[in-house]
């Protein structure tokens, strides 16, 4: 009887845990892709975690609002949470470690914060949480808090020049340059500043990438005394606001001298034309340096360094963190300090931000550039037997004077070889020809290389242009022809059966009519458009028999088709 | 450009398998006792 | 056999002379007169299953009718095996398994002890694979082309599928030269009762084996859906899980079947089977245990082995949790303290509980667990004209089941001239 | 072509049996090189597809399935869903928006080295044939194994017919024969897909990776996966933005299988001597066993 009762019990409970079972199992929603931790706005906020110290944490990271303790400690001043060294705050936490360790340092921390708290607690005042639960927040556990990056560009440098130097009188640019006599025995003295030998901060203070030996040895000092790009730029930078601030303050200019994380660290950084007008820091660098290699196959070139400066954002983004010419570092054959890349691959690299032809590639990505140079592969040393106008273009030889061409016209086009409006008849069957403004085209070209001074200089003649979509033919070759260069004459209509990879007239023309429209962000006829659904109709115009009748007809053929073979027979849903 | 290689050890867990194998063998002693008990 | 009408329960009086069959003609008369139910037709068991199996009957032309498709089963693209694949071939395959453990023990072990339930279960075992694994007819969508595998000149000897399709026809033959010296028996033919009997042995080695390879056969063909099985469930073993525990699957279902035809066969069964049945029972309990455990601990080897840790915590992991501990870990004692404390009821239950936990197993692999990160929208559950005519197979077993029992010698005593010594 | 084949089976008959295609077993070994005949596939450069769903027209129209009406005003709601080739459609187009911009994928079976479906068929009905296409024939039973066995969910199954059968693109494998591209790669106005032997095909998908390393990722899906696909697809983005699977291992998927087949032989060969022994053991022990029946009544 009692059993009985236990087994009715049991029997239930096992019923309801199956159906409860299925109904989740079915309701599960698929965990097969991991999301992406969500981030916040760093409002002065300091995500605390230090991984690499704790490793693996055991509670949750500390959100740390650094922007209230800042308004809390306006007068005690920074010194009171972070260390001083002679005069200067170092920005690092906690105060003080006792020893090496994990435990040291969460003991610190815990110290640190939990004494400073209950102390104002006591005297009563409003102060944060004590217990372990208020600051380890297992809801804030993924939360990543991320500063964009500060970029000290033309404008800022410029900025404090200026200020700087109606401060002391004179612009003594030693308050922030300075360079490490590694030879020096007395570390107080290393630090030294001589006028025109300005380096980037990066030069030293970033670990890891540089080579040679004698800026290993600096960083490892640099290294030795924890002054990474990070903790270096807040010391050099905050200390001096912290100096300046009140005085500042006292005239009223609320923003100069910033030291709240998000007044630098804005996230919004000027773009070169921004920055164009802005005159560059001088290092009495010359305008137009002539780079000649001794002993080196190649002509000079006569490299327009004033417009080159007026055209990036830093110095850094082509000399690396050295300010030096680039022969100092980069030989014929290649040193150690130049990382082993020689001064032709220097200069030639196609895929290395710092290098010429690296640089104008990025720049032939830009869109208006894009549509016809997407499809011409990059060019460097590597490339065989490029043309002679390609080397000669920078490399002159002449000292000091740059060629520049004049901007391209159409006026001097032969119209009636040069045709207004092609008409493309290809998909005949399906739709009216598609009409294609040649001329128009050409202008819109023309005026897209004379606007940019970069495209003025190398594309030289108008011929370029007409490569951009005639790849592949020879003007002096076109001269003697009287047909125009028409994609027919090397792209067949039918597949090649030997060659099943070389393009088709067929999608030579969508390739490269949609690829250029796309690349330059022309919505009309770019297969962006395939979004709006609207597709073919942008160039091909509807005719009578076009795509929607010949699904009809061929849905009818099928059909018919199918009626006559019992085992295939199709039958709609 | 995309994911790094990375070592996948698939003897990673064999340690464990030996492990639940001793347990296996010390249990099944006491089971096979508890099965074969004079029945009450 | 879906044409006659059941009896009730009604003692058969030993027969003693056994119908004597000279030619065709005394067979049919034989048949024809033991066709003719017996005893009284409307007893409630009747009265329900009768509409349930025409109807289920109805929707099997249905089905051959229209196609698979809805309305007659929820199949789609996502699930291309649902319930009959997954219930009436995987699981009831696994239920048949009790057949060939049994042989096992008695015929190659000796266990005189289990002697009494042997022909019923085997019986029981040929009927399951007679219609349960024939209901694959219904599920395959060419079935004019079943054939194929047996005859014509492309064998895919490559496939898994190849060798259980192999495999379910060979161990019918087994079977049935198993069960046939009962049958010999009913027919009252002597000679070929002798000849039988002596192929008994042979058949039962040959059958075991095919059992084992089948049995694990069945998880092998899930081996290609690697990607789609949850990982919980998926591994390289799984044939080994599934002969595993096709052993304590078939044995629960002969407890629990032979629970059953004692109450409703009791008065044909002899006295002392009726003594020994309830240490026969207590005896099948503690191999169940035994295998139960076994497998318990392949389980936990499993889980460990293909790095499927991390996913216990989650539904999924729940719901394998559940399956694992709740029907193989739980029954497993229930059935010991059963057999301990010499409680049929208890080992009844687990027993029940057991066939629970196979049936849940095999849908896992088959439906449940795969596929498992697709939309609920996209998800397959059993219709209801599938489910109807499953219930509608089964019930037809069950009527050819005890149609049999009631004509053949299977839980009463042979004839006494039958009565051999081996 | 279904009917083709269809009678060379019934022609060929049981008498078939012995024509060693019992004693060859069925999975096919191609390895590019040491075999004459090559694997042939398809390229697809997915920063080419413009979407234009043409293929799944012309695909249709060959293998006589119902034809999609691919005119804008349909195309527009269609691609908003991501789609599955059907059993009325062996190639579809699926639009992803991505870190670089819309990208178009087009679907179809992957006609892997080592096919799931081709070692899952117990009648020879998938086949991978010397050509590398995976092609499905009549004497199908439909048991759907194939549709589990396949890491790319491709067979699908007509569930409502009465004579149903599985459908899968088979790389047109008659238009092969007659030496014509598959319809698809015919009317890809851009020249997306590119039809090859493997060697070639995968020689350019390398070649096109390198020339543009920015364009590309440097991962070619098919190369590997599932042990190498004749259907292989570059792209700019990773595969799992394009609605790729990422998990399916680079095993050939027969290769799970084997574990088992392998095994049966022996068990044939070993399960019967050790029981035929057992039971020889266990006659001697006869009043043993008697024994235990006492302890086992009281």
């Amino acid at each position: 009887m009692n059993r009985k009762l236990i087994f009715f019990l049991v029997s239930i409970a096992y019923l309801i845990l199956i159906s409860y079972g299925l109904y989740s199992v079915y309701t599960v929603e698929a965990t097969l892709r991991v999301k992406e931790p969500p981030k916040i706005k760093p409002e002065n906020k300091i995500a605390i975690a230090r991984t690499e110290i704790f490793g693996k944490l055991e509670r949750p990271q500390v959100i740390f609002n650094h922007g209230k303790h800042e308004e809390a400690f306006k007068k005690e001043g920074c010194n009171t949470c972070h260390p001083e060294k002679d005069g200067q705050i170092l920005f690092d936490f906690p105060k003080t470690v006792k020893k090496k360790g994990k435990t040291a340092v969460m003991n610190a921390y815990h110290d640190q914060c939990i004494d400073c708290h209950k102390k104002s607690s006591s005297e009563n005042k409003k102060t944060g949480p004590v217990n372990c639960g208020d600051c380890h927040k297992e809801k804030e556990k993924a939360i990543q808090v991320k500063y964009p990056v500060f970029e000290f560009d033309f404008y800022v440098h410029d900025k404090h020049v200026k200020k700087l130097k109606e401060k002391i009188g004179k612009d003594d640019c030693g308050l922030c340059h300075h360079s490490y006599d590694i030879n020096e025995e007395d570390e107080t003295l290393a630090l030294v500043y001589e006028k025109g030998t300005e380096e980037s901060c990066y030069y030293c203070h970033e670990f890891g990438k540089k080579r040679g030996p004698e800026l290993t040895a600096i960083t490892t000092v640099a290294a030795k005394k924890g002054l990474d790009i990070r903790s270096a730029s807040h010391q050099q930078c905050l200390n001096c606001h912290l100096k300046y601030k009140e005085e500042y303050l006292k005239k009223g200019e609320k923003e100069a001298c910033p030291t709240e994380c998000s007044k630098c660290h804005t996230g919004k950084y000027r773009t070169v034309a921004e920055l164009e007008k802005i005159v560059r820091p001088d290092r009495d660098q010359k305008d137009k340096p002539f780079i000649d290699i001794e002993n080196s196959k190649m002509k000079g070139v006569t490299f327009d360094h004033k417009s080159h400066e007026a055209n990036s954002k830093t110095c850094r983004s082509c000399h690396h963190e050295t300010l030096n010419a680039c022969d100092t570092c980069h030989s014929l054959t290649g040193k150690p300090e130049g990382n082993g890349i020689n001064v032709a691959n220097a200069y030639h690299h196609v895929f290395s931000e710092h290098s010429c032809a690296g640089c104008h590639n990025k720049k032939k990505e830009e869109k208006k550039c894009a549509g016809c140079h997407h499809f011409i592969p990059a060019m460097d040393v590597e490339t065989m037997n490029p043309k002679k106008e390609t080397c000669t273009a920078c490399h002159s030889g002449k000292k000091d004077q740059i060629a520049m061409p004049k901007p391209l016209s159409t006026a001097g086009l032969n119209k009636d070889k040069v045709k207004k409006e092609v008409e493309i008849k290809v998909l005949e069957k399906e739709f009216e020809p598609s009409k294609f403004p040649h001329l128009d085209i050409i202008d819109k070209l023309v005026k897209v290389s004379n606007d940019s001074k970069m495209a003025t200089y190398f594309h030289g003649n108008l011929q370029t242009l007409c490569e951009g979509c005639h790849h592949r033919s020879i003007a002096q070759a076109e001269a003697q022809k009287d047909t125009p260069p028409n994609c027919k004459n090397c792209h067949m209509t039918a597949y090649d059966g030997q060659n099943l990879n070389r393009t088709r007239l067929l999608s030579a023309y969508h390739r490269q009519c949609m690829g250029c429209h796309d690349k330059m962000g022309i919505e009309k006829g770019s297969s962006v458009r395939f979004k709006e659904g609207d597709r073919c109709g942008t160039c091909h115009k509807k005719k009578v028999g076009g795509p929607t009748e010949i699904t009809h007809i061929k849905n009818q053929n099928v059909a018919k088709q199918n009626k006559n073979n019992i085992l295939n027979v199709w039958r709609p849903k | 450009m995309e994911e790094l290689f990375t070592y996948y050890d698939m003897f990673a867990t064999k340690g464990v398998e030996y492990l639940i194998i001793i347990v296996f063998l010390i249990v099944i002693l006491a089971f096979w006792k508890f099965v074969n008990m004079k029945p009450f | 056999m879906a044409g006659e009408k059941l009896e009730t329960v009604e003692i058969v009086k030993e027969k003693d002379e056994s119908p004597n069959i000279k030619n065709l003609g005394d067979f049919w008369n034989f048949l024809k007169k033991e066709l003719i139910p017996r005893g009284n037709i409307g007893t409630p068991f009747n009265v329900i299953s009768l509409p349930i199996m025409l109807l289920g009957y109805v929707f099997i032309v249905l089905r051959l009718a229209y196609g698979l498709g809805k309305p007659v089963t929820n199949l789609n693209q996502e699930y291309p095996w649902g319930l009959w694949i997954g219930f009436d071939v995987v699981t009831g395959v696994a239920f048949a398994g009790g057949a060939y453990v049994l042989c096992f023990i008695v015929y190659v072990l000796r266990a005189e002890k289990y002697h009494p339930i042997i022909r019923a279960t085997v019986l029981n075992g040929f009927l399951a694979y007679l219609f349960y694994a024939g209901a694959i007819v219904l599920d395959i969508g060419r079935w004019w082309n079943i054939y194929n595998p047996m005859v014509g000149n492309n064998f895919g000897v490559n496939a898994v599928m190849f060798l259980v399709a192999w495999h379910f026809f060979l161990y019918m033959i087994a079977a049935l030269i198993e069960f046939s010296p009962t049958i010999a028996e009913w027919l009252g033919m002597k000679r070929l009762r002798k000849i039988l009997g002596a192929m008994t042995l042979g058949a039962v080695i040959f059958g075991i084996t095919l059992s084992t390879l089948h049995q694990s056969g069945l998880g092998a063909l899930m081996m290609m859906a690697k990607s789609k099985i949850h990982p919980l469930w998926f591994t390289e073993f799984i044939p080994i899980l599934y002969f595993v525990s096709s052993i304590f699957a078939g044995l629960s279902l002969v407890i629990f079947e032979g629970s059953i035809s004692h109450k409703v066969f009791g008065p044909q069964i002899d006295e002392e089977h009726h003594k020994s049945y309830d240490d026969i029972v207590i005896g099948l309990a503690r191999i169940c245990a035994v295998a139960m455990f076994g497998y318990f601990f392949l389980k936990a080897i499993l889980l460990v082995h293909e790095h499927a840790l991390p996913y216990l915590n989650s539904t999924m992991g729940f719901w394998y949790l559940f399956e694992v501990i709740g029907f193989v870990l739980v029954p497993c004692f229930m059935f010991v303290s059963g057999a301990q404390q010499k409680n049929l009821s208890t080992i009844k239950f687990a027993a029940i509980l057991t066939m629970l936990g196979i049936i849940l197993n095999r849908l896992n692999y088959t439906f449940i667990a795969y596929n498992w990160f697709v939309p609920l929208s996209e998800k397959y559950w059993p219709a209801p004209m599938e489910l109807i005519i499953t219930a509608s197979i089964i019930l037809t077993e069950i009527w050819a089941f005890r149609w049999m029992v009631n004509r053949m010698p299977v839980l009463r005593k042979p004839p006494a001239w039958a009565i051999e010594k081996h | 072509m279904d009917r083709r084949n269809f009678l060379k089976i019934i022609g060929s008959g049981v008498a078939g049996a012995a024509t060693g295609n019992l004693l060859t077993p069925g999975r096919t070994l191609a390895k590019e090189g040491t075999s004459a005949k090559e694997l042939y596939g398809i390229l697809v450069d997915t920063t080419r597809c413009i979407g234009c769903r043409r293929c799944e027209l012309g695909c249709a129209e060959v293998n006589g399935l119902p034809i999609p009406d691919i005119s804008e005003s349909k195309n527009e709601n269609l691609l908003k869903t991501i789609r599955k080739t059907s059993d009325a459609q062996y190639t579809i187009i699926n639009r992803y928006e991505t870190e670089k911009g819309t990208i178009f994928v087009p679907k179809r079976c992957m006609h892997c080295n080592q096919p799931g479906c081709v070692a899952a068929c117990l009648v020879k009905a998938m086949r991978k044939r010397p050509s590398g296409h995976v092609t499905w024939d009549l004497n199908c039973i439909g048991c759907r194994l194939c549709m589990i066995s396949c890491p790319f969910d491709i067979p699908k199954f007509e569930y409502n017919k009465a004579m149903p059968r599985i459908q899968k693109c088979n790389l047109c494998y008659d238009r092969y024969n007659n030496g014509v591209l598959p319809a698809c790669v015919e009317v890809c106005p851009t020249q997306a897909l590119m039809f090859g032997s493997r060697r070639q095909i995968l020689d350019e998908g390398k070649r096109r990776i390198a020339a543009n390393p920015d364009k590309y990722i440097e991962h070619i899906y098919g190369e590997y996966e599932v042990g190498g696909t004749s259907h292989l697809y570059i792209s700019s983005v990773p595969f799992e933005q394009i609605g790729f699977r990422k998990d399916l291992g680079t095993v050939a998927y027969p290769e799970y299988s084997t574990g088992f087949l392998y095994a049966v032989p022996f068990i044939f060969v070993l399960w019967p001597i050790v029981m035929l022994g057992m039971n020889r053991a266990t006659k001697k022990s006869k009043e043993d066993e008697g024994h235990h029946e006492e302890k086992g009544k009281h």
